[in-house]
């Protein structure tokens, strides 16, 4: 029998285990891309259009670029709070591109993407990290934790993993109501140790609704590594016990994502709910709060850079001859460009006041909050 | 005008929603074919279906999760928890995503969705099926919390959950279900939350209650009136999350004196919400303290729960004496 | 997809699926006797001895008739309530028997035999299904909730499968502490699909604390079907998942069900946890407060009936030689006798009174208690 | 003496008992190599191993519900939930199996397990890293619940909890965690529970207080002292089950004035529970109705939450005020 006692604790970060995508054959991990950009992987490659394959590039790249700007705004005090999402762009570039506008995206909490490529602007994005008013969430959430109807994305209710089942019940809704949209969910690998995975899980695979629950498995949660939350590493076979279709996929490979959710969401009618593990890992801090050397090994984040999904989609480019080194410096110049007009103009903006904070509790207030309101309205300005 | 159980009132209620907006369905564990545990649905599966009426599995926080996500798709859920001793596993569902997703989603979803908790003692069930949920909920915001306890009440504030853009709790009163009948019209669909209906008019004191206990502090107001010539107001609250403070307020002003009276258990019950806002509104009109007659802090026991604990019509006539004696 | 809309709603109790008893083999079930009580089922009979066997069968008699008496108490207002067993002898009897008496044992809601097997008197029982204030919980559980400490039975908290972690926690507890004693829980098929299910699954497969789970499959959770319950109809199975030894067998087979638990039992140094599924069926109501007819095709029990763990081990000992009727009308009688003479010392007993439901809230109590236990006490005598 | 910050406070409290009872166990999300994400268990794995401070599954629920199954077989877990606003998915199993174990098993088991729930705003974490969570724990029965805010308090009151037989909740207070720093008594090893300290006597006003506001309160009562010349009481409550209800009624005799100072929102907070106490036991000596200065019944806003909804120093100021005026 294994058991917790056997590993005996140094205090000092383990050794990294091998990366899962050096073997995703044995592992059962549908792959396109080798990499080194390749597409000679166990799943056929999509051979999607230059447009779109720059497409994907493009946003991947724009992401980590927002990602790097809202790194540094954070540690330079201007905004209180920062989401990494350094090494898992391919995983919402992939996925997203995937389905059709109409279709509902319940995010997790590292998901920019999914914003941008469904219209929004960068500048309305950057409102939402600083809190202003005008964003559809008028700064009610932390920076990161985007939303907004109008493109059908649902910000999480930060409890990781509790919106697994609001998906589903989405899904089920449309379902009975006759609509036609399908839903989809990422949650991290952590977030499925929670009850809702069981609940959502047991639920999809009893009443089949059109969802798709994309496990964004990237070997950590915070400081605790995969075998501390679960002891069955095949985050997707869980599906089995549920009678609920699953896929493994390398989740840093958005051609390999892109075929296996297009899948999954083509052929919804037929397969009912798919469970899809995209094997990924978190290059960066878990949050701006966090400190990953005083848990992870060095060394892992260099096992992986080999498999950086940015790096391989530009190399499989390249041998396409879709892309050089001169677009490459055009692109960059572009970002920085967009990316610093979004900062000046969500530094002009008007953060919130009290008063509007009191909106949205009920559809009409009452006079519980009403006359709180007012004392706190009226005690606040009295003094200020 | 037709005669009704409370049990037939609800049952009426969720017909007539099911038939009328196709957004409206009902779930809970046991719900379709016997039509639950206490036959509240009964005959709604067969009547709309079972894509209407949902047997889930036995997830009381799965039910509500997924009725949480049915409702931001725009569906009307009705859920039901099989014994509001059951509930506290959905309390960070309702409460924290339920009840929070409007606001946190800067109002552009609601989640228009009803719980049936069945609730409140007398059936000798012991802790689990005799439980009164409600200050698990009344703490927070984004939630309104009801307690009919007659037929029409029953029939009218459960049509107006379901019709509600916002989460709604209905305690139901279980020990009601089959042994009150009375007339329901069945044309007032509707009746606005909020609004406490004062039973018994009275000069002397002033009884708040809800749920059940409604019906045996009539009795008590009425023997009082009789043996001892007290006055007694009842207002049987109805609404509590926003509960009427204007009537509450209104009335101690007339009486001077207040008793509340519910079946949780004392500390942080309802009891103690009412008492604090009713003081801070009506302090100088005051004769004597507000006092609380309910369980105690002790799990409810299945042999001496539902005599003892909750409070009985001893109980409620000594409470109301107590008040009135403190101010001679 | 199938979908549950397939499934049109008669109004009526659906067809019974056939006895998956009768299709071990091919359903990966452990069965020692088939239904004529021949021991030449794909698990060897543990050939226990003429006394041992005997044991068996006198307790599972003997609950059918406890079963029988306080059916009949409920009926005739004795009693207010009650939770049959009828079918489900086997399971208490045969898995107890594998058990040491230091071993705990957290019940789920139709266990009676525990009490008995491990030594506790038939007056006691009684005394609880009537409330007395001597009996152990004193009165304060529904009757049939059973348990005494001097036993390590636990009773359960009532919501079902929230204690799958107490008894996860306790078996970690032990391990920690290096205590020698082994850990059970029976729950119900409804029960696993709560989040606790998901929750001790997941610790037990990472900590492998010396636990057995033992997931009474009795087809029905109320009214509530298996295929309502889960889309894998096959619960052993969910154990992969969390990297938890399971196994099936056969729920009314005593043999089978001592064989199973004995060896999950005597190796849980190297097997660690195991979840054993125990297919079996409830024969009766599912409370008093049930109507079978409502949901139950009646077609269904009959089915059942040539599996009854009763009469199956009765035809193995009559094979053997061991029994006969004149040794059952003896035991009939001495139950019936035993059975009387409980019912009437319990009936003799004293229920609580309020005073003494206001201990142990706390190992101390507090002002708070104190004073409304004043106030009860005496508005309660002051009236009558 | 030495002096420490409150973490520094809590880490060798824990650090303590791990040491000198080895029934004492931690466990929690991050707990181990980190230190959790605040670092108060930091070094302690190191030092007492993977058994003795278990990172878990990210699994509220499942973590509370293993620790009572391990409280039972009589180690005294000391569970840590990463923010207080991931607790409520927590209350089934704290409250209605951990915490009626002993009761509904006869009184024959215990389960003495500490619960540990870094709370309170000031972090500008938004809605879930900002909770006050008490109000969901203070009703039913079978749990004690404390709010140290002093280095000394949280390391003689973690200690007491984690000796404690019954479940205990620790509201630690986040902002103070490496903010505060004061001088600790290591000899004081525990602290009776349920006796306030008056942090401040005063003459003219009660207020009471719990947590972080505690600070901010003296503060406020201190300029009030010069800019006002009004004498302000302050009681820092420390317990809340069971709460220090002579202390408070004494004082409101000495002053007949009441306010109530906490973070979380007002309906059904702390407050209506030590309002309504008070005025039953004190009703003769209020010289004006016990108010109330709490957050309102609206979500934590990430953006003015901390600012404007946690009490600051103006409305402390102002309720204060408020009560004085209502005398004159
Ligand atoms: C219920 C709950 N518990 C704890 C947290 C704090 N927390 C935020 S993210 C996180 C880890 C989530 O891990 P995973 O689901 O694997 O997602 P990842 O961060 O790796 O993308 C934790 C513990 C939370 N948000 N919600
Ligand atoms: C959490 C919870 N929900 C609902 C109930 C009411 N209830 C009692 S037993 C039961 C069915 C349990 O089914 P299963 O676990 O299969 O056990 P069985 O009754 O079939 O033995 C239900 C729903 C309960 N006790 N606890
Ligand atoms: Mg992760
Ligand atoms: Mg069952």
């Amino acid at each position: 029998m294994s058991t917790q006692s056997d590993n005996k604790f140094t205090g000092n970060p383990r050794e990294p285990e091998p990366v899962p995508l050096a073997q995703a054959d044995e592992l059962g991990i549908k792959q396109v891309l080798d990499c080194d950009g390749n597409a000679n992987g166990n799943l056929a490659d999509p051979n999607l259009s230059e447009d779109e394959v720059r497409k994907f590039y493009e946003m991947m790249v724009l992401v980590r670029a927002i990602d790097d700007r809202g790194w540094k705004l954070q540690r330079s005090g201007r905004i209180a709070f920062w989401i990494p999402l350094l090494g898992q762009e391919a995983v919402q570039v992939g996925v997203t591109c995937a389905l059709d506008d109409k279709d509902w995206i319940f995010r997790a909490h590292r998901e920019l993407a999914v914003w941008l490529l469904r219209g929004k602007s960068l500048k309305m994005l950057f409102a939402q990290f600083y809190g202003a008013e005008e964003e559809p969430l008028r700064g009610r959430r932390l920076p990161c934790l985007i939303g907004s109807r109008d493109i059908n994305l649902i910000s999480s209710t930060t409890q990781v993993g509790a919106s697994l089942p609001h998906a589903v019940g989405a899904a089920w809704a449309a379902k009975l109501l006759g609509g036609s949209e399908k839903f989809l969910i990422f949650f991290g690998d952590g977030s499925a140790s929670r009850g809702e995975f069981h609940s959502a899980m047991n639920f999809a695979g009893i009443h089949q609704p059109p969802v798709m629950m994309v496990c964004v498995n990237n070997g950590w949660a915070v400081t605790t590594p995969l075998d501390r939350q679960t002891a069955s590493a095949n985050f997707a076979a869980k599906g089995d016990n549920y009678g609920v279709r699953n896929v493994r996929v390398d989740g840093n490979d958005p051609l390999a994502l892109y075929a296996v959710t297009k899948d999954a969401h083509d052929n919804i009618e037929e397969y009912g709910p798919t469970l899809i593990e995209a094997v990924t890992f978190r290059l960066g801090y878990h949050t701006s709060s966090d400190n990953p050397d005083l848990y992870r090994h060095e060394q892992e984040c260099e096992l992986w850079k080999p498999w950086d999904p940015v790096r391989r989609l530009r190399l499989y480019m390249e041998n396409k001859g879709w892309w050089d080194q001169t677009r490459e410096d055009a692109l960059i110049a572009l970002h920085e460009k967009e990316i610093q007009e979004a900062v000046t103009a969500a530094e002009a903006m008007k953060i919130p006041g009290p008063a509007s904070q009191f909106d949205d509790v009920f559809a009409e207030t009452n006079w519980m909050i009403e006359e709180q309101k007012e004392r706190i309205l009226s005690e606040v300005k009295a003094d200020d | 005008m037709t005669e009704m159980t409370v049990l037939e009132a609800l049952n009426a209620a969720m017909a007539h929603e099911l038939e009328h907006d196709p957004k409206v369905v009902i779930l809970g564990e046991d719900v379709g074919i016997a039509g639950g545990i206490f036959r509240t649905t009964q005959g709604l599966q067969n009547k709309f279906g079972v894509d209407r009426v949902i047997d889930t599995p036995l997830d009381e926080k799965g039910i509500a999760a997924h009725a949480v996500g049915m409702a931001l798709y725009g569906m009307r859920p009705v859920v039901e928890i099989q014994f509001s001793g059951f509930i506290h596993d959905c309390i960070e569902q309702i409460m924290f995503c339920g009840a929070k997703y409007r606001w946190v989603l800067g109002g552009e979803y609601s989640v228009p969705m009803t719980i049936r908790a069945p609730s409140f003692g007398g059936i000798m069930g012991g802790i689990w099926h005799s439980h009164s949920p409600e200050s698990y909920f009344a703490h927070g915001s984004g939630i309104k919390i009801i307690a009919p306890s007659t037929p029409q009440d029953a029939y009218s504030m459960l049509i107006t959950a379901i019709r509600d853009p916002d989460p709604v709790l209905v305690l139901e009163p279980v020990p009601l279900y089959r042994t009150l009948r009375d007339e329901v019209d069945e044309t007032l669909k509707t009746q606005e939350f909020g609004k406490a209906e004062i039973v018994r008019s009275g000069s002397d004191i002033t009884v708040v209650v809800y749920g059940p206990l409604r019906h045996k502090t009539v009795e008590v107001a009425d023997s009082l009136a009789e043996d001892e010539g007290i006055d007694v107001e009842v207002i049987d609250l109805k609404t509590l999350i926003p509960f009427d403070i204007e009537t509450l307020v209104n009335s101690v002003k007339r009486t001077g004196k207040m008793v509340i009276i519910h079946e949780a258990s004392q500390t942080m019950g309802f009891g103690a919400e009412i008492a604090t806002s009713v003081q801070a509104k009506a302090f100088g009109y005051l004769e004597a303290p507000i006092d609380r007659v309910c369980a105690p802090d002790v799990p409810h026991s299945y042999r001496v729960g539902d005599e003892f604990y909750i409070p009985n019509k001893d109980r409620i006539r000594a409470g109301i004496m107590k008040t009135m004696e403190a101010i001679l």
